[in-house]
């Protein structure tokens, strides 16, 4: 399977198609991957495919403009580039997507143990990118267990608790957050040219570590991403201090699924979740 | 295929020979009906109009029984029962006040999860017509038909959502492939009087009167029902309405179940066809439909 | 920044319950603030120059009017302190009255609120920029979508006034529905006779210019400016050549059934929908042309001895600019095929009002006989059912189509007139015969016609010996009824176009669930749409009769005139603006615009040396409304007057 | 000090519930006194963050108030509002911020007695709720 | 002097400690990794080999403090209040207390910071020694060792059940001298040895002018995706940016990956992209500061490497430039 991307990695570079080929190649521990911008066709050797081949690799297409890109993607990196291409910061013809029909890939934080896959792979199906140009099967290895039950489960176990509860949770988690931003730097869908975090007329939010400012950022950033948050998980990933970012990036997916229908990239022509509405949409918080 | 079954009380007693007749067909075409143990009323009209929740309750407490065989599919035959547990259902489904009460009855929680089917529909809808078609043994060709709906089976449409409100066409469809000859008609959905058969029976004669003559003037030699009181009205009543009106229509009312099991070779006598007021049989003899064995 | 801080007693309105001298002190300790007053009126003439003098006294820069409601004086006050130099969006007012002295009791609780509220006006106030009001130039052209009475009407009083302007209808012919109609209600005058003329007018006048045979295809700008691609359907007759001698629709050998006589009629494959079509210039019908289908025939162009006929001809687009454009495309039928009781259409001797229309209008399929389509016997028992869609929330249409009443009456009456043995029975839920005479003519059309008017509703039709049997009930005598009838006619409701939702999108204008427009307000700017310049006449707005489209025909027609009028256009400066460094060009607030104010633009960004798509706002369609502010999750767009700045400022005061 | 009294932010549009708070004024209803009105053209300007900037600037309430669904004066912008706000405010009871504290109404401008009633309410609820601490800005 | 105590000994003196000082030491947090925090039980205090997400850094130069605000007669400045309260830090690594020692020499030499001098002058460091560098540590590249004593008053060693322990100031002494026992010669440990335990070893050049214009940092910052991770767990890294919040004054961390960073009032940025601002965070480390201080700004402690989300290696991209 490797052999296949290195063989249209080749013929995208060789025809000119790419100017550059983003993948993963072996990081200096030899075991881990790092991302991969191949121009050159001496370097396809380079390229590697296994489990370790975590990131979302769409989130490097905005540092090549005018460029053409070939990209090696995985299902849910493709989602991202669809809400990318609806959000007009690409255009089609510039991307041409590897798509892999990947089986999962390990889950790095584990501590210990065997080597497990991450858990956002259980909720992935289909597999398969809803976009890609040409499509990569991944037959050797075995398919990350799909999880059966409530893809929402730990959303729901928390929206449980009470208002208190839920308060003291939060503020843990939140209170280690050293307002590092690998959270935002990280999604492929932050691309804002600058952040609000990071404006001063007016200034949004609290910039210190501190209950308000953390929690401030924290709501900002999902809201930023609701309805467009395709779960590819790199944001709790990144987080160095462990903060479960996925749930509520979770908790909004569910929310707007149940209340609006709506599904983030599913579709480059859908309007964004915002900047479009229902005429029946819920109204039975309102008084 | 694998139903669980509620009779419902019509077919344990007045329309016995539609409780037959449709096992026959069902035996016959391999479809497993089991019948739901320990039944009970289905909440129709002695229930429903005497208290709202209890119309609901006892449906449900049917369903959850069906539920109890781990079928979530119940097929009945009757249109009153169909409706029925349909109703129930939809309350289930779409009523949280209501859902919460009969909860509360019957003392277990219940989504309307159980789907509820018309045999007529298992038949159509999954059976298949052209699976049907190639089982047809005997065909009944010349047989001219009334196919007559009542006004359970198609409303209220959007909890029976099984045919045409206006213009039903299932059992129609269904005569085609038998080959029989089911004749248009604008009667199909009229009010037979059902509901008065025991308190007004002069009602009840004129507008089942006006069936059968509507029936007749557009030439049907039988008419078709899906509803045991259809059937036992018109069939009933035709002897009051000729001593009424001075009409002798003598025309019998048959289950669609018999005619399909007619079709696929059954003997008459399997599928209770010598059970009816107004003797069918001389009418299958003469259009040369019933089976020789 | 000098802010000075003017407390308004209000005689004792405001000082019956604050204390606005203390409300007045408190306020000179706020940050920036130089100077503060407190007078009885401060909208009085005193009052004003009290504003006026300390500005040039303290050289104040920003002023805050501690009062009443902005909705009644921020007017008043921009220009009193435009008078005195300053830039009039650089006051705010603090409302301590109806929010405050006039809901609470408490002196000391008031008192504090409205030092509490004064606060917050002054920290805005802090935040505000100086804004200047923008201008516009206006294209000096109406265009008119429909051409019939409603358009027809519009460009008749546009052209009046010496305006220019272009009707565009999608039939070969003006006249719309109208010119299908036999007689006109109450009044029984002969729609053809009243109408033609005035099709004539259009035709003849020098300002007004028609395309026939047209369709829109693209609407874009704003008001005074709007831009519109209109496509002319290859009509394959030449319109400068022909001379509407007829020749060629005599010679046509095809057939077909006639749209404009609803299908009752014939006509030919190449033809004029009806004698007094405007413009009298044929058009050929390529579905059925012989010459299309098959490359043989040819007689038309054979014939026409001017060479009219040209088979070759492409459609074509033109694009034009306009000032304002009137929306006139009318309504469609409500399609009864949805009852069953009505036998879902397929009843041969059931027809609609409009078939009606045809059949008794003596130039008309059957020559004004009034006839069963089924075997062409001359009908005896008419049963007209009202309401047909109308009001019927379940299958059909939720509200009341307004004519269904006065046009049934009149087919009553008509029905009698041509058939004097005949004999109309109407059934009806109500009688809505609002308007001037009409009611009159009803009860003429019972009395003197001898119609049979049953109030209920028609449970069942079906066919029985060759007549159609209506059953239903006369709520009033509480019988069932039974009618054998020759004929129904069915009383269908109005509905909008079929593609007003895809007009609607191209202008940008809203629409209800019904698909009809929506007016600005339905009260007090029923004409208008919330995109200025662009405005609504007759039946696409709401089911109408003539004398109301006409009416709304004009009324529309003096809007557009009104701007017309104008030299430039003033817009408030209370509107969004990009920051274009800021954007990301993902657009979100273009798509969550409601009044497509939002375009995209192209920046070249100096920090990546390239090209990129961004927002802009076009000012002169922006409303203010501020939703694109919501959406925009880099801030990169702002609200003037309403800044973020601002409104954070206000919150940090709280 | 005396007894506490919460502070709460209204958000109103001009065009309706402003106007309905105006003719509450001009019917002379009562109310407790603890708003403050923040006039915006539409409950769609409100962006979300200015309610997180209510609440960590320790405001004990925030209210948004619009013109009831199609009365909009620029026909759309409640029901982007709507929306929105329907996400934030099931976001925030789920971060354990006490959804007393993030409330939203329609007001029209012929409603001055709902907006006086729905303070009074509002005041009382928030009251139950308690002063804004947990997430305040600490002033340390 | 060296001596050996038992846990029990250590404990119970934290537990009298407990009294006078804020004690800081690594907790464990069940699935989150070990941090660093103020212990209100002794017991809760985490002396296992695993290491602490952030570095103890951030108990000297705070992620982010408050520094000035305006006085009471809204016009005048005034600096905010700093604690004094004594302050004992438990539990950092050598790499991590070395880190403080680099930082000295920036904030207590020349220019004096006077937040970061109180932080330093009222806390007692006492180091824990490691036994399990993994295979992102390489501090013996850096000068340093596990069981380094620099930046620290003491340092203690696992030792079968118990502790060594390292008194290296008289401040440590003074406070900790009493505990335990002297230790015998024989038990003393081969700090050299402990060296062998770190695998990771690098080379860096003396200069790196020479590479300044290379294509190389183009090359190797590509994957880099501009968070702040590796600056703001990095022992050594103390950038900071002011923001005015509310009349008050704040300094919070800033670092040379976040493309804001050296963004000028004008629009303009000298270090544009991502290649300038990696660069610019090798040179500082490996060149600059060596250059003015005679020492990398780097402690080996390989947390940037360890928790980078794009898993770049610093250790591996200096010793790889090409010279």
């Amino acid at each position: 399977m490797i052999d296949q991307i290195k063989t249209k990695a080749k013929e995208l570079l060789k025809t000119k198609k790419v100017d550059i080929v983003i993948g993963y190649k072996k990081a200096s521990d030899r075991i881990g991957a790092i991302p991969a911008f191949i121009d050159k066709e001496g370097d396809i050797d380079k390229l590697i495919w296994d489990g370790y081949c975590v990131y979302n690799l769409s989130n490097y297409l905005k540092d090549f403009p005018g460029k053409k890109i070939g990209i090696v993607t995985k299902g849910c990196d493709a989602k991202s580039m669809t809400v990318l291409l609806q959000e007009n910061q690409l255009k089609r013809e510039d991307i041409f997507i590897i798509g892999i029909e990947c089986s999962g890939i390990v889950d790095e934080k584990r501590k210990g143990g065997d080597i497990a896959y991450d858990e956002r792979c259980k909720g992935c199906k289909p597999a398969t990118p809803p976009i890609y140009d040409v499509l990569i099967k991944e037959e050797e290895k075995k398919q990350a267990p799909r999880l059966e039950q409530d893809p929402y489960e730990s959303v729901r176990k928390l929206e449980t608790k009470s208002i208190e509860e839920k308060f003291k949770f939060w503020q843990d988690e939140f209170s280690r957050c050293i307002r590092c931003y690998a959270c935002r730097q990280i999604c492929p869908l932050c691309y804002c040219p600058r952040c609000v975090a990071e404006q001063t007329q007016p200034a949004w939010f609290s910039k210190a570590v501190s209950v308000e400012g953390n929690f401030s950022w924290n709501v900002n950033r999902a809201m930023h991403l609701a309805g467009r948050c395709i779960d590819c998980g790199e944001c709790e990933r990144a987080c160095p201090v462990g903060i479960p970012l996925r749930d509520i990036n979770k908790k909004i997916e569910k929310d707007v699924k149940e209340l609006f229908s709506y599904e983030a990239g599913v579709d480059t022509e859908q309007k964004p979740l915002f900047s479009s509405f229902d005429k029946n949409d819920p109204e039975d918080f309102i008084k | 295929m694998k139903y669980a079954y509620f009779p419902g009380c019509s077919l344990h007693s007045t329309a016995k020979e539609y409780d037959l007749s449709t096992k026959e067909v069902a035996r016959a075409l391999g479809i497993e009906l089991i019948e739901i143990p320990d039944w009970i009323c289905c909440g129709a009209t002695p229930a429903h109009i005497t208290m709202h929740l209890l119309s609901l309750a006892l449906p449900v407490k049917n369903l959850l029984k069906a539920k109890e065989m781990d079928s979530f599919e119940v097929v009945t035959c009757c249109a009153a029962c169909f409706s029925r547990l349909k109703i129930a259902n939809h309350f289930m489904q779409n009523d949280n006040k209501h859902r919460k009460n009969v909860e509360e009855i019957v003392g277990e929680p219940y989504k309307g999860e159980v789907k509820v089917r018309h045999f007529l529909d298992v038949l159509i809808n999954v059976f298949g017509l052209k699976n049907l078609t190639e089982r047809v043994t005997n065909k009944l060709s010349g047989l001219k038909v009334a196919c007559y709906y009542g006004c359970l089976l198609t409303r209220p449409p959007e909890i029976t959502q099984l045919d045409d409100l206006e213009e039903p066409h299932l059992m129609d469809d269904l005569m085609k492939v038998l080959d029989a000859e089911p004749v248009k008609w604008p009667y199909k959905t009229e009010c037979c009087g059902a509901s008065f058969s025991l308190t007004k029976t002069d009602i009840v004669l004129k507008l089942s009167g006006d069936i059968l003559q509507m029936a007749h003037d557009e030439g049907a030699q039988a008419i078709v029902v899906a509803c045991p009181l259809c059937q036992s009205n018109l069939d009933l009543r035709q002897a009051a309405i000729k001593k009424k009106y001075k009409k002798d229509f003598n025309i019998p009312i048959l289950y669609f179940t018999q005619l399909v099991g007619l079709s696929l070779g059954i003997e008459p006598k399997k599928l209770g066809l010598d059970k009816h007021i107004v003797n069918p049989l001389p009418l299958l003899k003469e259009r040369k439909v019933l089976v020789d064995k | 920044m000098k802010i000075g801080v003017f407390v308004c007693h209000c005689g004792t309105n405001i000082a019956g319950t604050v204390d606005v001298e203390r409300v007045s002190q408190a306020a000179s300790k706020f940050p920036k603030v130089k100077h503060s007053a407190s007078y009885k009126y401060m909208c009085s003439n005193p009052g004003q120059n009290l504003v006026k003098d300390a500005i040039k006294k303290h050289k104040l820069d920003r002023i805050v009017i501690a009062s009443c409601s902005p909705s009644l004086h921020e007017k008043t006050f921009r220009k009193c302190v435009e008078a005195a130099g300053i830039n009039p969006y650089l006051i705010e007012m603090a409302n301590i009255r109806e929010h405050c002295s006039w809901v609470h009791k408490d002196r000391e609780k008031a008192t504090q609120k409205a030092i509490e509220l004064t606060r917050l006006a002054v920290s805005k106030v802090s935040r505000n920029k100086p804004l200047e009001k923008t201008y516009t130039t206006i294209e000096k052209k109406v265009l008119i979508i429909g051409g019939g009475i409603s358009g027809i009407q519009a460009a008749i009083d546009i052209a009046f006034a010496n305006y220019p302007a272009v009707i565009v209808e999608r039939e070969p012919s003006i006249g719309g529905r109208m010119a299908r109609f036999d007689k006109t209600f109450p009044t029984l005058d002969c729609a053809a006779c009243i109408l033609t003329p005035k099709m004539v007018t259009v035709s003849q006048s020098e300002h007004v210019t028609m395309h026939t045979y047209s369709e829109i295809e693209e609407v874009s700008g704003f008001v005074g400016n709007f831009t519109v691609k209109i496509r002319k359907k290859a009509r394959s007759v030449d319109i400068n050549k022909c001379t509407g001698c007829g020749a060629c629709y005599n010679k046509c050998p095809v057939k077909v059934p006639s749209e404009f006589d609803m299908g009752l009629g014939k006509r030919k494959a190449i033809y004029t929908p009806f004698p007094q079509a405007v413009p009298n210039v044929p058009v050929i019908d390529r579905e059925n042309c012989l010459y299309f289908k098959t490359k043989k025939c040819g007689i038309c162009k054979k014939i026409c001895t001017v060479g009219a006929i040209d088979y070759d001809m492409k459609d074509e687009v033109i694009e034009e600019k306009f000032g304002a454009i009137i929306v006139a495309t009318g309504f469609n039928q409500f399609d009864h095929s949805v009852y069953g009781e009505y036998g879902y259409g397929k009843h041969k001797d059931m027809i609609t009002g409009l078939h009606f229309e045809r059949m008794v209008n003596s130039s008309g399929p059957t020559g004004g006989k009034i006839i069963r389509p089924s075997d062409g016997k001359e009908v005896r028992d008419v049963v007209f059912i009202q309401c047909v869609g109308s009001r019927d929330e379940q299958k059909g249409l939720p509200y009341c189509s307004r004519l269904c009443c006065m046009y049934t009456a009149k087919h009553a009456l008509l029905l009698r007139e041509h058939n004097k043995d005949s004999q109309a029975y109407v059934f009806y839920i109500d009688i809505r015969a609002a308007g001037k005479n009409y009611e009159e003519f009803v009860k003429k059309v019972q009395d003197e016609y001898g119609a049979i008017y049953l109030r209920g509703r028609v449970s069942r039709i079906f066919e029985k010996g060759g007549k159609l049997i209506v059953r239903g009930a006369d709520t009033l005598s509480g019988a069932q009824i039974e009618i054998k009838a020759d004929l129904v006619v069915l009383a269908t409701g109005l509905v909008a176009q079929k593609d007003a939702p895809s007009l609607a999108q191209m202008l940008h204008i809203p629409y209800d669930k019904n698909n009809l427009f929506t007016e600005a307000h339905p009260k007090l700017a029923p004409v208008e749409t919330i995109t200025s310049g662009i405005f609504l006449t007759g039946a696409c707005q709401s089911p109408k009769d003539i004398p109301d489209t006409v009416a709304t025909a004009s009324a529309a027609s003096v809007k557009a005139l009104g701007l017309m009028v104008q030299d430039k256009l003033a817009r408030e400066p209370l509107i969004a603006s990009v920051n274009q460094d800021l954007c990301s060009g993902c657009l979100a607030c273009l798509k969550a615009c409601p009044f497509s104010a939002i375009e995209e633009d192209e920046i070249e960004d100096r920090k990546l040396r390239r090209k990129r798509t961004v927002a802009k706002v076009r000012e002169a369609v922006c409303t203010g409304c501020g939703n694109c502010t919501a959406v925009c999750r880099m801030a990169a767009i702002d609200l003037e007057g309403f800044t973020n700045t601002q409104i954070m400022e206000e919150v940090e005061t709280l | 000090m005396s007894e506490w009294e919460p502070k709460i932010v209204g958000f109103l549009c001009n065009w309706c519930s402003y106007a309905g708070a105006d003719l509450a004024g001009t019917s002379r209803l009562e109310y407790p006194p603890n708003i403050r009105i923040i006039r915006l053209p539409c409950s769609g300007r409100v962006n979300p963050l200015f309610i997180l900037k209510c609440l960590s600037n320790g405001a004990d309430g925030v209210l948004i108030s619009g013109c009831h669904i199609g009365d909009c004066h620029y026909s759309e912008g409640n029901f982007y509002a709507r929306r929105r706000f329907a996400v934030l405010k099931k976001l925030l009871e789920y971060l354990g911020i006490d959804p007393r504290r993030f409330q939203m109404s329609w007001v029209s401008a012929s409603e001055g007695d709902k907006w006086a009633r729905l303070v009074t309410e509002l005041v009382e609820e928030i009251k139950q709720a308690g002063p804004n601490k947990d997430f305040v800005r600490k002033n340390d | 002097m060296q001596r050996l105590i038992t846990k029990q000994d250590l404990v119970n003196k934290l537990t009298e400690l407990l009294k006078d000082f804020e004690v800081v030491g690594p907790k464990e947090l069940s699935n989150k990794g070990i941090f660093y925090q103020v212990i209100e039980d002794a017991k809760e205090l985490y002396l296992g080999q695993d290491f602490a997400i952030e570095p103890i850094k951030k108990f000297f130069l705070e992620p982010s403090s408050w520094i000035l605000r305006h006085a009471k007669d809204d016009v005048s400045l005034e600096s905010f209040p700093q604690s004094d309260k004594k302050r004992i830090v438990i539990g950092a690594r050598p790499c991590e207390a070395k880190g403080l020692a680099l930082l000295d020499k920036l904030f207590d030499s020349e220019y004096k910071d006077d937040f970061y001098i109180n932080n330093r002058k009222r806390t007692i460091v006492v180091g824990l020694a490691c036994a399990k560098p993994d295979m992102s540590c390489f501090c013996t590249s850096m000068q340093g060792s596990p069981a380094e004593t620099s930046g620290m008053d003491a340092l203690i060693f696992e030792s079968g059940d118990g502790f060594i322990i390292e008194l290296v100031t008289d401040k440590a002494k003074h406070i900790l001298g009493s505990i335990g026992e002297d230790i015998k010669e024989d038990q003393k440990l081969n700090k050299d040895k402990m060296k062998a335990l770190v695998k990771k070893v690098i080379k860096t050049p003396e200069s790196l002018d020479k590479v300044f214009e290379s294509d190389y940092w183009d090359e190797v910052s590509r994957p880099c995706i501009s968070c702040g991770v590796c600056t703001f767990l990095c022992p050594t890294c103390h950038c900071f940016d002011l923001v005015d919040e509310e009349k008050k004054r704040m300094r919070c961390y800033d670092g040379c990956s976040f493309p804001d960073f050296t963004l000028e009032a004008s629009g303009v940025n000298p270090r544009p992209t991502k290649k300038e601002r990696y660069r610019q965070r090798v040179f500082h480390k490996f060149d600059y500061f060596k250059k003015n201080f005679g020492e990398n700004l780097c402690v080996g402690c390989g947390r940037c490497i360890r928790h980078c989300p794009v898993k770049i290696d610093i250790a591996d991209i200096v010793d790889k430039a090409p010279i």
